[in-house]
């Protein structure tokens, strides 16, 4: 294994030492802890709170801004953050209006949350509310499941959420909102190659030369079935019509159209894949509002993409365009 | 004769020992179903509470399972963390206010530990392939040994086992619970690694009572 | 060879159709010539042009918008831009105060951006000067070489460039400011594994399990030195060393720090890249005024980074803050 | 027989056909010391002016070639694009209003090519180990050939002779122009790509004359 790193387990505590390091002046770092926060001046809003293993940067430290997340808890890499981080880092950004846990549905990081309201509510502590994020449509049978995954939908989540908390509204009104964005976001992914943890140091799972994974998870969880590697074309249909029918979107829907790369794959490939799912969707009249191509939840060093559609109303596009202070970005 | 809270942390160190050494077994299962981490977690967690135990000598019997418990949800971050956690930290709230515990007592606590389990893996049950299918067998063998008083030998023998026949079933069926879920149907043939770890922490106490762990016998506490 | 595409041929094509898809308002595509243009109406200013082979997206078909590059010619897979596509690209997006081609130093590319020069010249068309961009610190013997390579420095010049030809700026005001940033401006970069270009199909160059090669170039061409793996803090210390060494950059100095990843390196990876920089620029008494983490100028698949540093001055900071609407961004 | 401009078609025919069959090797040159594209550029170059040549049968000599070298220039992209297109470019100028060549307008063609393309390359010298090293022996061999009223088949002979001999050459040297210049002394022991293409457009030239290409000889045309 050939990675930017030192020993395995000071990959966390360095990459958010880095991630501080850069961004000074708008990122505080309580590094025992892995939480990471936003340190401008802010009063009047709920906080809110995402977190889960490591390993989906930038997804979630580096979403902590202005308009999006108040903070974020980083477990170690692909393992839920722990108890005690959650529940500091929920005194910590309290502002009196009580925090919302946007959190994706894995079932180890649901239970951290879940031990970590116990805690609150036992000890006294801010009044909290959670909003668990499953928008991966590759997991069919939810009853005999987990139930299904938050993957690359999350992101529309925080950055809605996060951008009405920044308008002042409450706990209640902002949980509603997480739930209505979650409702009608879909996604689903696939990887053409396995990820490498840095502690394990070779790939979480085995995929021939010519396999690929559909409907991956975000750890490198199987997905629908394990198939021969086709052509872009086939592949990003695949992923694009099972997102569409799901939900289902139908003619007339206008969307917001994410194409995210789970870590190792080339922007080129990622605006290869958009291409593709822009004429699937005039195909079927669906309007393209706006559309998100980049790294936005990845799985370390996983080559593959998900597609992503967000089913917009006149909130959903207002919110989406409020501006962001993160320090994932280009200039 | 060594007390009950000598044994506890010696047993606990045991536990501890075997779960490190069982790493690489644990996350190449993990690799199978899940995503590769359950070993690593578990030996951050145990290493952890190595780390803890010699610091727990002045504290209540009840109060080093809450911090193993703390200790282990704290580190491991995985699925396994938080079940393992509620474990201790529910058998601990069982044993609190006692100074002495008896087979009753480690039936109940290890019940209460099962039951919240079960309720924070979203109402898990056997036969989901988790670790709720080797533990428990493992306290109905446990409740079962204390009803007919025998021997705290006997009584981790007997849980030993039906905890390994319960990992063992975990190999034949498909996961509903947890993240060997997503697998559906290609979950078959692969032992949960969750179910290992129960059985081991059984057969790590179980081996060192025998190895002449001072275990303090029924008898010397009534 | 498993990637997100169709034909190896069609690779390019299928990006920039996806990037005019996804950006339909801001950016114009014309699809035989892989010629990328701003749509939005602008005037009175120098236009800026930039250049070279694809697969080092989001350079530079992604920087093309309002404060940063007028038009991108791309050329098909690590070959230079087509003489025809730069002739007609100029010709196209000339307000009338010329054009300044902004050109990274490799031997294709200066070669074709001249022929285009002199075929401008010969048959009449905007005035046009060209600036060529060489921060690569790797090529030690430039008398001997073709000269060191532009590489993620590339990106400052851009940046700075194109904010400066919004305010007004004229062609040749352009062209000092254009060869002060990049006299000010140096990189050094790594590969921990090769690219696999599309056509070739399998990687551009060997590297062992345990090797990497220390002063990579753009499309693999080798650099410094091959050598074996080492953890991240002793290779981040050889290039942000060979960065600093160079210039040479001194106590008080003042700088940029741009941590580039090469393509398929997680952004995880970049920031304990970034962090390690730090604390030897700290050592050094050099002051970071901006951290830039993130894919800026890659080489399709390849994992590694550059280090680069720009000394700055008032006016390359204000330049740098000027905001920018280009296809590369978040939200 | 065949007019010059039918000759000219078939050599221009001739050399597409084997710089394409040559895809393979020299990408995999170009991976010893460049970026691995030489053949994939040269490949897409020389199937652009196939498709060309069937267009250009009403056109001037000079034109023709002009049309080659921008076809290569709009079409590889790489350097062997935007030299080979120079040398094309300018031969086809040098053959500017003439309807009948003989061998010291070939001579001349290929000097001024030549000339034109080490501007290009930044001053480009023999030893460099680029298609120079190649090509200003082969327009030497050319311009004495010419001198000495040497027939096609022997002027092309000693031309491509040349150009082989100046290929092997830059397996022994060191890069100083071009990608592989970037290799230092880790270029020695490899042969430059280009200098190939080179040797490979006399070979395909002679190959088509022998091969009794209707080539009109110095004799028809005087
Ligand atoms: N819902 C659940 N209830 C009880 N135990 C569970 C549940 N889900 C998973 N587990 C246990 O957790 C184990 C995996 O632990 P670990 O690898 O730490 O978790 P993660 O899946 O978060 O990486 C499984 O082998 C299983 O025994
Ligand atoms: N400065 C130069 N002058 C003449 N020929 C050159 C020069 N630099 C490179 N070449 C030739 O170009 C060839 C490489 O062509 P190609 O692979 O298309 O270029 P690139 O390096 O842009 O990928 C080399 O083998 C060499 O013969
Ligand atoms: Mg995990
Ligand atoms: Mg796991
Ligand atoms: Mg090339
Ligand atoms: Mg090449």
């Amino acid at each position: 294994m050939k990675k930017i790193i030192n020993k395995p387990e000071d990959v966390v505590h360095e990459m958010l030492k880095g991630l501080q390091d850069s961004r000074p002046e708008t990122i505080g770092l309580i590094p025992e802890k892995r939480i990471v926060y936003r340190k401008d001046p802010y009063l009047n809003k709920v906080a809110i709170i995402s977190g889960s293993g490591s390993g989906h940067e930038p997804d979630q430290a580096f979403y902590v801004g202005r308009g999006m997340l108040d903070a974020a808890c980083a477990g170690p890499v692909f393992a839920a953050p722990t108890l005690d981080a959650i529940v500091d880092a929920a005194r910590m950004v309290d502002k009196g209006m009580g925090v919302l846990f946007l959190v994706k549905n894995y079932t180890g990081d649901r239970a951290y949350f879940e031990m970590a309201s116990e805690m609150l509510e036992f000890e006294g502590g801010p009044s909290v509310d959670t909003v668990i994020i499953n928008d991966d449509v590759a997991v069919k049978d939810s009853t005999f499941t987990a139930g299904r995954r938050g993957v690359a939908g999350a992101i529309f989540v925080y950055k809605i959420v996060g951008a009405k908390s920044e308008e002042g509204a409450n706990l209640g009104e902002l949980k509603g909102l997480a739930y209505r964005v979650n409702d009608n976001v879909r996604t689903m992914g696939f990887a053409l190659k396995p990820c490498t943890t840095p502690e394990k140091g070779s790939p979480t799972f085995d995929l021939g030369p010519q396999e690929i994974e559909v409907g991956v998870g975000l750890h490198g969880e199987p997905g629908r079935e394990r198939t021969t590697y086709k052509r872009a074309n086939t592949i990003i249909k695949t992923l694009t019509d099972a997102v569409l029918e799901d939900l289902p979107f139908s003619g007339g829907d206008e969307v917001a159209l994410m194409v995210n790369g789970l870590g190792g794959t080339p922007i080129g490939e990622l605006y290869i894949a958009a291409g593709i799912t822009h004429d699937i969707l005039k195909n079927k009249h669906i309007r393209v509002h706006k559309t998100y191509v980049n790294n936005y939840c990845t799985s370390l060093d996983m080559e593959g993409c998900s597609v992503s559609l967000l089913r917009l109303n006149e909130d959903f596009k207002r919110l989406l365009a409020y501006p962001v202070d993160i320090p994932i970005s280009y200039f | 004769m060594a007390t009950q809270k000598e044994v506890l942390i010696g047993v606990l160190e045991a536990i501890s020992n075997k779960l490190i050494q069982a790493e690489k077994m644990l996350t190449e299962l993990d690799s199978q179903v899940g995503d590769a981490d359950c070993g690593i977690g578990v030996k951050r967690g145990f290493s952890a509470v190595l780390e803890e135990l010699p610091r727990t000598n002045s504290m209540e019997l009840g109060d080093i399972l809450k911090k193993v418990g703390f200790t282990l949800a704290y580190t491991i971050g995985g699925t396994s963390g938080a079940m393992l956690g509620t474990g201790f930290l529910e058998a601990g709230k069982s044993f609190e206010q006692k100074t002495e515990i008896n087979s009753d007592d480690i039936a109940q606590a290890l019940n209460r530990a099962n039951t919240v389990i079960k309720r924070r893996g979203g109402n898990t049950q056997v036969g989901d392939k988790t670790l709720v299918d080797a533990l428990e067998p493992a306290v109905e063998s446990v409740k079962k040994s204390a009803s007919q008083s025998q021997d705290l030998a006997g009584l981790l023998t007997n849980a030993y086992q039906a905890a390994k026949k319960g990992s063992d079933n975990t190999i034949e069926i498909t996961a509903k619970k947890g993240r060997a879920s997503y697998m559906g149907e290609r979950s078959k043939g692969h032992r949960d690694p969750g179910s290992v770890v129960i059985y081991l922490m059984f057969e790590a106490a179980l081996e060192y009572l025998k190895s002449g762990g001072h275990i303090c016998d029924e008898k010397d506490n009534k």
